[in-house]
């Protein structure tokens, strides 16, 4: 019984903290620029397959491929502002969900052309094999899993609050016009947020590609999953995005072991129906000074 | 110090400013008053670099800065705080000034932690309230810190829009006694536009009187006072 | 008025050109999602709510008339107009959180109703065959008359094509268009006009359902066959791209784009590869620089024609 | 005689702060009142009350006798109160003669049957309401743009398209929100020759405006806020000669009040 609870909070936790890297990366451009961007998915998606291409195809060491691959993929979102999200700014929401979904989609079809229909695979660190302790299997790589998402949302929380930089990412999110009037260059802010924000994606991808397979969709399940933890936790919050990334992997995880396993991906779309519906500002909303 | 020559400006289909000539010299208080709608907060905007004008110049130290964005106006000694104070509401007191540095703040003897003690000395209130996040800051607080980041990026020339703007009677007249202090100390000048015209008078040197776009009157407080050019401004004629 | 007209005619005339089976299956098609990108419209383009679970509607519209027809043996005439009552009454359900839910909340939930919706569709296996998908509904039949051949049903779906957007043609021009253009461009400024945007964001999104549970029940009996999987994202997107490129918030913008977005892809089989990449900057390129769509290139074509006369 | 408008006791506070407090004042058919005051005495929030996009915490509005507590914006709208807005809200999309018929949205009766089969009556009132949309924008000057869109329209040419768009539910009051601002002077000039000829015909209507000259020779009477409390009403002479206002404007010992 105690087993059976321990081993799905595992898996749910180490779920939890993919969907937390997936949705932090995607809460950065909402509060730094205010873009939901659909696109998102592809760049987990590409994370994972690039990750792949250095690992398996060029023979790179894991650690090395891990480190190559979010430079890469911030590189991607340096790209991305430049082509697609400078030409945005200011314009409707429309507009915007419907140019990065173009993107998206584009990026989906390249994807198939370039790595083939077939689903790959990525080693992971420590072998499969799994460890057992107390009647619990625990695999390394969902430690690792937890280990590093702990260390980098530690690190990014000092990051957002010690240093300069960050400060100043925070206040160009807040109020972009006293940023400006502070001297801060906010598109160059907003460009740091785009890249942060695919350094995680890619980050998300190459982690959870051991756990499942490298698919071309595999990205696009996690952006809604993203999309779960983010109305969850508060929109354009990015504590939120953490716990509700964790909520969401621990509910599904729980939901899929309790009540049935097949409705598992309808867990995190009931959320947010329920969320919305119940309160539309999520369950950890940010505090919103009052415009006075 | 600073000079506004020939200056138009507007949004979209319509004309805001026309034709706004004047200047503040170094360590001079100039306010600039005027009914609302007057067009005083687009002549800072237009001075600050937040709207491009259509036409004229803006001269600091007789350089032209016209053209720059407002990012780069405040390395050039120019810092705007704007109407509404804008505090970044989700940092602290001490967060809100860190974003404030600039170059200047570090080129300017004892750096950063010389310019945090004339903030405390000016206003202790925001010592105490240090670890606040911005949005929790009542809005005399608020006032305070939006000049104290100003200060921070130790400028020539501070542009300062309706600091009485939702302040209580008391809480905007000691405000308006820091910034005399803060000229008596440190000689920085001050563009003052305001609608309480009494406060401004109290520590203008010189006074410019806006109406519908224009300057209309310009003058010594205390003549301007006596001719009731700034009643008409504001009550008509 | 002119350009509906050529387009009729070339529609009505369109058999006689057509060569095969396949190609008359590819106009069905088209023809269904003019109906379905029609309605979408109405909401998205006309009242300005981003939905992204229209395809759910769709597929209890498709559901509904297979499930009456087949399982329960009524006329199809019964379980279209079944079809359309309840996607009706769905639409006006998902009204009701819309009214407080805004931008980007609105699209995320839909989003996620449409999935539940989708989901549930498959889960319910003794009503809807689940995963498998429901064979075997029959061709549709009006008063003893079985479409059964191609061109038939051709013109079946035709009729139901022209009434639709007939309806939307008048609808633009009365108190109800300009309500919903009005919420569209300023939804304080319409309430405050008078303009009661509560109920026609119920009438505007009610209205998009009928249209989605009609076609849906058009659907179900011409292709025969229906499953969980057509539903998906993927379709919702191809919507979504079919009103923006062909024109958002004009009567014949979804008509052109429901037809080009379902014959391209068919043209260009040859770059099979190539064409989603393809599709996707299309849609980019498309909301980037032709923000009203073709039917707003052509109207400021004209414009620029007539201009110097 | 009765007010045709009395508003009484209206208090509105957001967060901690007390945007109005207390404020009445009535309105008879055909008075034109200025509503003045520094920024920020809650002017603009006091048409936002009226208009019934916010809720006051306490007071009551009563237009013709009845009372518009707890109504939606358009059903004030349809109870005989159009306003304008500070900052122009056009329906970009719609065409000028549209716009107007938009504002006339409460009036119109047909169904969607009706509109659909184009029956005798939808055809009567569609014409009816397109004539009386012309008449708005002749009215106003703006009978040559009739199919224009509003992207075609100067600044000043939008605010009279928000008044005639305003008029078209035949209201009994009229709120106008700074209709001066970015206007040139012949074209305010216009704009108070318009308001005079409404006020001919038993409307009421209600102003903001800083262009001090604008309100003082048009307005019937002015009343005078700051800090969201009345704190002067009569008419123009009375409000210019009046201390508490001179000094709500100028700053002052009025202050002390406070």
């Amino acid at each position: 019984m105690l087993q059976t609870l321990l081993q799905v909070a595992l898996t749910g936790a180490t779920m939890g903290c993919i969907y937390a890297l997936v949705a932090l990366g995607f809460t950065l451009t909402i509060a730094a620029a205010g873009v939901v961007n659909f696109a998102y998915s592809e760049w987990v998606t590409y994370g994972a397959y690039i990750g792949v291409t250095l690992v398996a195809v060029l023979g790179l060491p894991l650690w090395l491929g891990l480190l190559l691959t979010v430079m890469l993929c911030a590189v991607l979102g340096y790209g991305f502002q430049l082509v697609v999200f400078a030409p945005l700014e200011g314009k409707h929401f429309l507009t915007t969900v419907s140019a990065t979904i173009g993107v998206a989609l584009a990026m989906q079809a390249a994807a198939t052309l370039i790595w083939g229909p077939y689903a790959l695979t990525l080693p992971t660190f420590f072998g499969s094999g799994s460890l057992t302790i107390g009647g619990v299997a625990l695999f390394p790589h969902s430690l690792l899993i937890v280990g590093m998402t702990v260390v980098l949302i530690a690190a990014m929380q000092l990051a957002l609050t010690r240093t300069d930089i960050g400060l100043r990412l925070q206040a160009a999110a807040q109020d972009p016009v006293a940023a400006r009037l502070m001297g801060i260059p906010i598109r160059r802010m907003r460009t740091l947020a785009y890249c942060l924000s695919a350094a995680l994606a890619g980050l998300a991808g190459f982690m959870v590609a051991p756990l499942f397979v490298v698919t071309t969709t595999m990205g696009f399940g996690l952006m809604l999953k993203g999309f779960a933890a983010t109305i969850v936790g508060g929109w354009g919050s990015l504590k939120g995005a953490v716990l509700g990334g964790l909520a969401v992997g621990l509910i599904e995880a729980f939901g899929a072991a309790y009540l049935s396993s097949e409705y598992k991906d309808s867990i995190a779309f009931a959320m947010i129906v329920v969320v919305l519906l119940l309160r539309p500002s999520g369950l950890f909303p940010e505090r919103i000074a009052e415009k006075f | 110090m600073l000079r506004i020559d020939g200056l138009c400006a507007g949004y979209d289909a319509s004309d805001v400013l026309h034709n706004i000539s004047l200047t503040v010299a170094a360590g001079q208080i100039v306010a600039v008053l005027g009914a609302n709608g007057a067009g005083k907060t687009t002549l800072m905007h237009a001075a600050s670099g937040l709207l491009r004008p259509r036409a004229g110049a803006v001269l600091l130290d007789g350089a032209p800065i016209t053209d720059l964005p407002a990012e780069r106006i405040v390395a050039r000694g120019l810092s705007h705080v704007p109407q509404g104070r804008r505090i970044f509401p989700g940092l602290t007191v001490q967060e809100n000034l860190m974003v404030a540095r600039t170059a200047a703040t570090y080129r300017a003897p004892g750096g950063f932690a010389a310019a945090l003690a004339e903030v405390r000395d000016l206003f202790p209130r925001l010592a105490e309230r240090r670890d606040q996040l911005g949005w929790s800051l009542s809005g005399g607080e608020q006032q305070m810190l939006a000049v104290a980041r100003a200060l921070v990026a130790r400028p020539k020339l501070i542009l300062l829009d309706e600091p009485s703007l939702g302040l209580a009677p008391l809480v905007f007249e000691a405000m308006f006694t820091a910034i005399a202090s803060i000229r008596a100390r440190s000689g920085i000048g001050f563009l003052i536009v305001e609608q309480n015209a009494e406060q401004a008078l109290r520590i203008a040197d010189y006074v410019y009187v806006m109406e519908l776009g224009r300057i209309v009157a310009a003058g010594l407080p205390a003549d301007l006072a006596q001719d009731k050019a700034i009643e008409r401004a504001y009550l008509g004629a | 008025m002119r350009i509906g007209a050529g387009l009729l005619l070339l529609a009505v005339l369109l058999p006689l050109f057509i060569g095969n089976n396949y190609q008359l299956g590819i106009a069905h098609q088209a023809l269904i999602l003019i109906l379905l990108a029609s309605g979408y419209n109405l909401l998205l383009g006309f009242t300005g709510l981003v939905s992204f679970g229209h395809i759910a509607l769709f597929a209890i519209g498709a559901y509904t008339s297979a499930i009456l027809v087949v399982s329960y043996g009524l006329p199809f005439a019964v379980g279209l107009l079944a079809a359309a009552l309840l996607t009706g009454v769905a639409g006006v359900l998902i009204a009701i959180p819309a009214l407080r839910i805004k931008g980007h909340y609105l699209t995320l939930l839909t989003l996620a109703l449409g999935e539940v919706i989708r989901l549930a569709i498959r889960g319910m296996e003794s009503l809807t065959h689940g995963a498998a998908g429901f064979t075997g509904i029959p061709r549709p039949s009006v008063l003893g008359f079985t479409f059964r051949s191609g061109t038939e049903l051709y013109y079946l779906l035709l009729a139901c094509v022209v009434l639709g957007v007939l309806f939307i043609a008048r609808l633009e021009r009365s108190r109800f268009g300009r309500a919903f253009k009005a919420i569209r461009d300023g939804e304080t400024a319409a309430e405050v006009c008078g303009v009661d945007t509560a109920a026609m964001k119920v009438l505007a999104f009610g209205l998009s359902a009928v249209f989605a549970g009609v076609a849906g029940g058009l659907y179900a009996h011409t292709m025969r066959f229906i499953s969980p999987e057509f539903f998906s994202l993927s379709l919702t997107i191809t919507l979504l791209a079919m009103v923006l490129i062909g024109g958002r918030g004009t009567v014949l913008g979804p008509v052109v784009g429901a037809v080009l977005l379902t014959v391209l892809p068919e043209w260009l089989r040859f770059v099979k590869d190539y064409y989603l990449i393809v599709f996707g900057l299309a849609i980019w390129a498309c909301t980037m620089f032709l923000p009203q769509g073709l039917m707003g290139l052509a109207a400021s074509v004209v414009a620029r024609v007539r201009r110097p006369a | 005689m009765t007010a045709l408008l009395a508003v009484s006791g209206i208090r509105k506070v957001f967060g901690g702060l007390t945007a109005l407090d207390g404020v009445s004042f009535s309105l008879a058919a055909g008075q034109i009142l200025g509503l003045v005051g520094p920024n920020g005495s809650g002017k603009s929030t006091l048409l936002n009350v009226l208009s019934g996009i916010y809720t006051p915490e306490a007071g009551e509005v009563h237009l013709a006798g009845q009372s518009l507590r707890g109504r939606a914006p358009h059903q004030i709208a349809t109870a005989g109160l159009a306003r304008s807005f500070q900052n122009q809200q056009l329906f970009a999309g719609l065409s000028v003669v549209e716009n107007v018929l938009v504002g006339r949205a409460c009036r119109l009766r047909a169904g969607v049957l009706a509109s659909i089969f184009a029956t005798p009556r939808f055809r009567r009132e569609e014409a009816a309401a397109r004539q009386q949309a012309e008449d708005l924008l002749a009215l106003v000057g703006l009978g040559w743009a009739v199919g224009a869109s509003v992207q075609r329209l100067s600044y000043g040419q939008r605010r009279l398209l928000e008044i005639a768009r305003a008029l078209a539910s035949d209201p009994k009051v009229l709120l106008l929100d700074e209709p001066c601002a970015g206007l040139s002077q012949s074209e305010a000039n216009d704009l108070a020759h318009v308001i005079t000829r409404l006020k001919v015909n038993g409307l009421a209507v209600i102003v903001i405006e800083h262009n001090m000259r604008f309100v003082m020779g048009l307005v019937d009477r002015i009343v005078a806020l700051n800090f969201g409390q009345k704190i002067g009403e009569g008419t123009p002479a009375e409000i210019r000669a009046n201390p508490a206002v001179v000094a709500a404007y100028l700053g002052g010992s009025g202050h002390a009040a406070h």
